[in-house]
């Protein structure tokens, strides 16, 4: 096993990747631009290494300063973690050519899998079904208007070294299709580096489930099962869960679709961990989307099914051992559900809402598995992704899982920035979201249902009244010593 | 003390005298009785009322959070009760604001283009997401104050369309 | 089931009870007194209701206060936690006249179980084994002294009522004897407000090892294994661990401790969740030593190795609902390993360190559950127990547990009283703990071992020194412009 | 700027100069180079040396936690170098201290008794344990300064035994 590992990453997924190094007894070199001096990340790691300015292209993305980062630290291997440089195949072959391992799979898998497209013809070969849609990058505006009115509106255009949303548009109308793909386009370039594109048919409110893969460098490989991610917004996950409420009704689709993904990953000689990504129609039909090559920011909730430790495998396979599970080792116990805390404001479109984090109480307790990236303190900053952590409940049933995960929602209180907690507690409430009615239209009709939502009681507003009548805007000391007059002066008449 | 308050979007005053409180609410409904104080950490109040708990975390800017929930709060002295800011509209003038703290990653006029309701005026870019600012009406751009990579704080003025 | 509950407890158990009924939509109700109104129970509960003065004989032992706070709030039932009331058959009977549900065994169990020397009797007659020791509780000095000269020093002094090692004494000499049975007896009657004390052979440096039994009102009684309790100091847990590392080279002995515990449990028509705690020596010979009637401060290690949840199980059983799993269910699945975090200074005789909590920074992440009572400006009474907190880790594997412990350990930082949160990290490091050979004698040698304990590196001496010279004693906002300024100064010449 | 330190129970020196320092322990081991630091919460700092990561809490009164793991430590200006208190030895009289906040629930001797070494002579108690503070030496107990129920300090003298 390695004794010294780089985590080329930032946020949350470095966190989780130095707690997995420290659980293992390796040591953690982090990576930092200017904003992130003050991270988690940096404070928790053996030991941290200056990259450059803020912007991720003259940091995160900079291979030559992560790469001699390793050099002077004496890191054996490189976990990339997720975006950035994960799935960069000239970053996996630039590590092996200066005797560092890319802790993730070859060069190789990554150009036939991390291409959307080379992935899709893959998939074909392997027999999988595939949603219909250009087998190439679109050039010009007119070769893509041909392309969307022979696939029939709705389209889809997706970024080909993409993901998470990111340089993804859908078109309803061909008027709408210059503007999607300049922005498409740009969105791409800045967060990948590559302006290419292509279009796909829209499937209409299906399920979005994909299949976790895990291989080792010897040809074995299994599936851990599934993640239903079907509530997305604007492509970008939100709310995950395994198993999917799918597969209660129907616990042959997880073999049928496990099977698939694992020929495909087969057939591209892939190693470590990966994720087939499909789409489910209400006929259980499934289409091969894209694949992964990476961790998943949602891998903690098949960790808490199956109990298996995605990260500590990574290394592993990584290091050259043999993954020594068996498909019929692998079993599904309980249900888990993550949400994505997101740094956003739900009553403003949700917008980003970076800024400093003024107060912080996580919540924590039976079931509750938090991987954050900040603390009360941290400024988060405007240049990167608006993830602050992830909340993942466990339990014995969905039901339970449910339980648990609006509770620890109401113990999260964070101050100073807006975020996406108290969303969350809508949609656990939605009668939908409780049977696991899902697909990836959900939030468009949650929003429409939830027009009246309920308001707080009368007396939880008066609650908040007295303390705003505190002092709005005054300082905690201010604050506080106002309390204590306040109650000196109620003390003798509390009726108790 | 006697305030007006602002809960939720829905206006009311608050009364508060020892350790008693009155909150009535512009549609009639009342909480009234004796209610206990707590600090927890700094911007963290416990508050019983009627022997039930509530959990107020001062959130975001004119934001408080009750056990987990946000909901607006304001609260303001009857004798300076504010008005509310509407600069957006001034006699047929339109402040294109930033939404959010960013950069600017695209500008798509120039002053004196004639625009249409609803086109593209301004890319802003904070988090990776890039959100295009659209004309609210058609008439044209009379100002454009910021330019490709200027950072902007929410509120900003952007450009004004006429 | 129940629609609301009162928890008639405090600190981290009432949290975590509170936890549990949230999760399962029950109303919860709070109880508090003077010196808890700012408790994080009071703060997470539905409602909270006022008990008295912060002498627990004012109010967390005032079984008249209890009841009415759970008539003035509607409550149907009464969680008891664990000390406090927990044992008492007075107060389950009292609950029961008031038409209130005590969630634990009937009254009539709690005389029969409750009582050490009842208790041994009733396993005598299930037919297991006992430590040899008197089978009443001893009168006067010259009847200890008589005693103790029969069975021969060395002899263990302990509280019929007690537990949690309060009251407890061991004496290896005559002449200590007197003193010894003072003690004992006084504290004895200070925590469980009886006087009676007993004693027994001391079995010499065997582990402590308990089964935990769960039966329900209709006579369905099942094991859900044992938790190694071993290392102790003055009798009170410190690390409980689940499975035991004696199972691993004996698995049939959880299965005769288990079916010894059903039966002594079935003996006492018990029901409800309940510990069975047994010394085994060397030769793996087990003796019944006590049970504990109520949820054990444990029980965490239990739920997250067989993924079952013991506050579920309390409130369904106690609701009249049939325990539904049977012994075959029960799967005992990684490795779970419990740290009791203290209010005490380990390098100052373990002495209590009451006091405000000025800084905290709770860990998280992959495998770790944190049960915490307390928060960052939490003023810690002097007037209970001294249990903050309770970090749990699990793994696959007792050595990815472990791995994750100290990770997590590491990651705790809390400033304003000291705690023994450094000390665990010095027991995860030795060797015998490692390989998991502890009896109740391990601190003992522990401490002789670690005499010269490995101090910090220089370089890590000066990080604190850098720190401490910022200046000692001097409020946060000098602190902090401080470091602004030496960071200003220091920018430009950073090598990087 | 230069200090006196005392680091888990050693003695030594810092220097530090813009963004050096140079530590050096009483057994002659150092420690130097450059350094760059962060404040995180209030009471956590993130300290970089040579690319090593430490993250250093200021603990109870007197104790810092690095990454994790607690240590005494003191800074002292040279120039006004503090002398240890030693009041519990002063020619014979022994001040029987209270180690830690509690109260006192025995008080076993009175003034005049005449003590054994080892002997008992109060019981304070926090946290539900309870304390016997014995006697240091054979000799008498000249003062007591304490009573049953007293809520006591860490370090108030409870008596003096001679």
């Amino acid at each position: 096993m390695f004794r010294t590992v780089l985590v080329s990453n930032r946020g949350e997924i470095a966190v989780r990747l130095i707690r997995g190094l420290k659980d293992l007894g390796i040591k953690s070199i982090a990576v930092y631009s200017d904003a992130d001096r003050g991270s988690l990340a940096v404070s928790l790691a053996d030991e941290a290494a200056y990259l450059g300015a803020s912007p991720s292209s003259e940091s995160y993305l900079r291979m030559d300063k992560i790469l001699e980062a390793a050099r002077r630290h004496g890191a054996e291997a490189i976990h990339p973690g997720y975006g950035f440089l994960s799935e960069n195949a000239e970053f996996a072959d630039a590590c092996a050519a200066a005797g560092v391992v890319f802790i993730g799979p070859s060069g190789d898998a990554i150009r036939k899998m991390g291409s959307k497209i080379a992935a899709r013809r893959l998939a074909i070969a392997a027999g999988a079904p595939v949603v219909p849609g250009t087998e190439q990058a679109v050039g010009d505006l007119a070769a893509a208007q041909r392309v969307a009115r022979e696939l029939g509106y709705p389209v889809l255009i997706k970024a080909s070294a993409g993901g998470g949303g990111k340089g993804m548009r859908e078109v309803a109308r061909e008027e709408d299709l210059a503007a999607a793909l300049r922005d498409a386009a740009s969105e791409s370039l800045r967060a990948f580096r590559s302006e290419e594109v292509y279009l796909e048919k829209l499937v209409v409110e299906p399920r979005h489930v994909e299949i976790q893969v895990l291989g080792d460098k010897f040809g074995h490989m299994i599936h851990l099962g599934e993640r239903e991610c079907s509530i997305q917004r604007r492509h970008q996950k939100v709310i995950e869960e395994c198993p999917s409420p799918l597969m209660r009704q129907n616990p042959e689709l997880r073999e049928r679709m496990g099977e698939a993904a694992v020929k495909i990953a087969r057939e591209a000689g892939y190693w470590n961990a990966g994720t087939m990504e499909f789409l489910v129609d209400r006929e259980l039909n499934f289409y091969f989307l894209e694949m992964n090559t990476r961790l998943q920011v949602e891998h903690p909730v098949t960790e808490l099914v199956t109990g298996l430790d995605l990260v500590e495998w990574q290394l592993r396979i990584a290091a050259g051992e043999r993954l020594t599970i068996q498909q019929s080792d692998v079993e599904w116990t309980g249900s888990a559900i993550e949400c994505r805390i997101y740094a956003e404001d739900p009553a403003n479109g949700f917008l980003p809402s970076p800024g400093k984090i003024t107060a912080l109480k996580e919540p924590s307790g039976p079931g509750i598995r938090l991987d954050s990236g900040v603390y009360s303190g941290w400024t988060v900053p405007l240049d990167y992704d608006p993830l602050l952590a992830k909340l993942v409940a466990w339990g014995g049933s969905r039901e339970m899982a449910m339980g648990r995960l609006d509770r620890a929602l109401a113990e999260y209180s964070l101050a100073g920035i807006r975020t996406n907690i108290g969303f969350f507690r809508e949609i656990l409430a939605d009668e939908e979201f409780r049977e696991g009615r899902l697909s990836t239209a959900f939030l468009e009709g949650f929003f429409e249902r939830s027009v009246s939502r309920e308001t707080l009681g009368v007396e939880a507003e008066a609650a908040a009244a007295i303390v705003a009548s505190l002092g709005e805007k005054k300082s905690e000391v201010a604050d506080s010593t106002e309390i204590s007059r306040w109650l000196a002066a109620g003390r003798e008449q509390m009726l108790r | 003390m006697k305030v007006e308050t602002r809960i939720g979007g829905r206006a009311g005053n608050l009364k508060v005298e020892a350790a008693s409180f009155r909150y009535e609410r512009e549609d009639g409904a009342v909480a009234e009785g004796e209610f206990s104080l707590q600090t927890l950490e700094p911007g963290c109040v416990s508050v019983l009322i009627g022997g039930r708990s509530y959990r107020v975390t001062r959130g975001a800017a004119g934001e408080m959070m009750v056990n987990g929930q946000p909901v607006a709060a304001e609260v303001f002295d009857p004798r300076s009760l504010r008005s509310r800011k509407s600069g957006a509209d001034r006699g047929g003038r339109h402040d294109i604001c930033a939404p959010m703290p960013g950069k600017i990653v695209r500008v798509l006029v120039e002053a004196g283009d004639a625009v249409k309701a609803g086109q593209g005026l301004v890319v802003v870019e904070a988090m990776k997401m890039q959100n295009e600012m659209k004309s609210p009406k058609a008439g044209r751009v009379v100002e454009v104050r910021t330019k490709v990579d200027a950072a902007v704080s929410p509120g900003e003025v952007l450009m004004v369309v006429e």
